[in-house]
């Protein structure tokens, strides 16, 4: 699975293309826990969006492998 | 939204008013708005050398589809144009440009601040603002 | 309200978005709002060839100056930039520019909003509409 | 007394500027009545208000010969 990152989880992550190479994550919020664990900084520094396939994804939302998933930190654009 | 009736445009290079302007003039409208955003030197009293803009594409576009899509609806608009600028943009130079053209005036008014408004909630466009001692991503903090 | 801040000038010349712009970007202002009123081809069914403007040109002015220092006392605007075209005005073209800059945006719109609707009510400029079968004074009827 | 007419009023009096010589007219309020009586057409018309001196007066407020004045109709820029 592979999890594009923007901004600050760019940083966070240290790549722009983080690859997920596990069983279970099959939901935006298994993946959400699984970035949590994974990287801790999230929790301290920021709040994040999941994006499927270009979308805002709601929790309960499927992932494949075949999905483009992206992590959406808080957005400031304009 | 038929593709003659809105511009989207995101771009490294410098944006350009007039170009939005005519995008939006229609024989059949009285009231165009425009919104320009500029980089302001001074946030929070902290003097600002530059931004930096990156987004998410295809999906920053996506978001803006569907927000124009909105504004048309609500606001009856004639036509719309958004650009937005990434990369680095110095002070005073323009971040986004946002024009729409109604029949009336109020309506133009309204769906511009909606827009922009909406722009900044949801549509996938980071900042990145640079200081003289450092830099930080704009909203960042929780 | 100093010189410098506020620009209002009645033309018989083409008004230019870009010149009305560029007067108010401001280094310490994110937030630009433009409004542009342009001649429509059709007002209540009936075809417009063109419209003729005329003005009580000191009075108008003066007017116009208040209405700028009460828009600056109620949002806190940086600097205003309003022109008005006189003569004839054909189908698109622009009879008048506002461009407002603010440090953030909402007021920007509100200020911009409030000037056009002002100068709607209490500006003494008068605008006669062309019909292909005759013409009027618009508003004249009680 | 000189007044200005602009617009719709320029078209009812026929002329850009109407000389009044006539006493007895020395308040906004008692020049409007002159011209209404003068001028029925703008009872059929239009509405207008008078400005004095390139500023809107309000009826009590007196004129003179050496003011500057105004029939302005209703507006209609922008």
């Amino acid at each position: 699975m592979t999890v594009l990152c923007f901004g600050i989880a760019r940083d966070i992550v240290g790549q722009s293309k983080l690859t997920i190479d596990r069983e279970g994550i099959n939901s935006v919020e298994g993946l959400r826990h699984f970035l949590i664990e994974t990287f801790p900084k999230f929790k301290e520094y920021t709040s994040f969006r999941i994006a499927v396939n270009q979308a805002f994804a709601s929790e309960k939302d499927e992932v494949t492998n075949s999905d483009e998933i992206a992590i959406i930190p808080p957005v400031s654009g304009g | 939204m038929e593709d003659n009736k809105l511009n989207i445009k995101l771009t490294n290079d410098p944006l350009n008013l007039s170009e939005c302007y005519r995008f939006v003039v229609e024989p059949s409208c009285g009231g165009i708005n425009a919104f320009v955003g500029t980089v302001r030197q001074w946030n929070k009293g902290e003097e600002i050398t530059h931004l930096d803009f990156e987004s998410y594409e295809p999906m920053a576009i996506a978001e803006l589809e569907k927000i124009a899509k909105k504004a048309k609806d609500q606001f009856n608009t004639q036509k719309i144009c958004i650009h937005h600028r990434l990369g680095k943009v110095a002070i005073t130079e323009i971040a986004v440009i946002i024009t729409v053209s109604c029949k009336h005036r109020k309506a133009a008014f309204q769906a511009c601040e909606f827009i922009i408004d909406q722009l900044k909630k949801d549509v996938p466009i980071w900042k990145k603002e640079f200081l003289s001692n450092g830099s930080y991503w704009v909203n960042a903090r929780p």
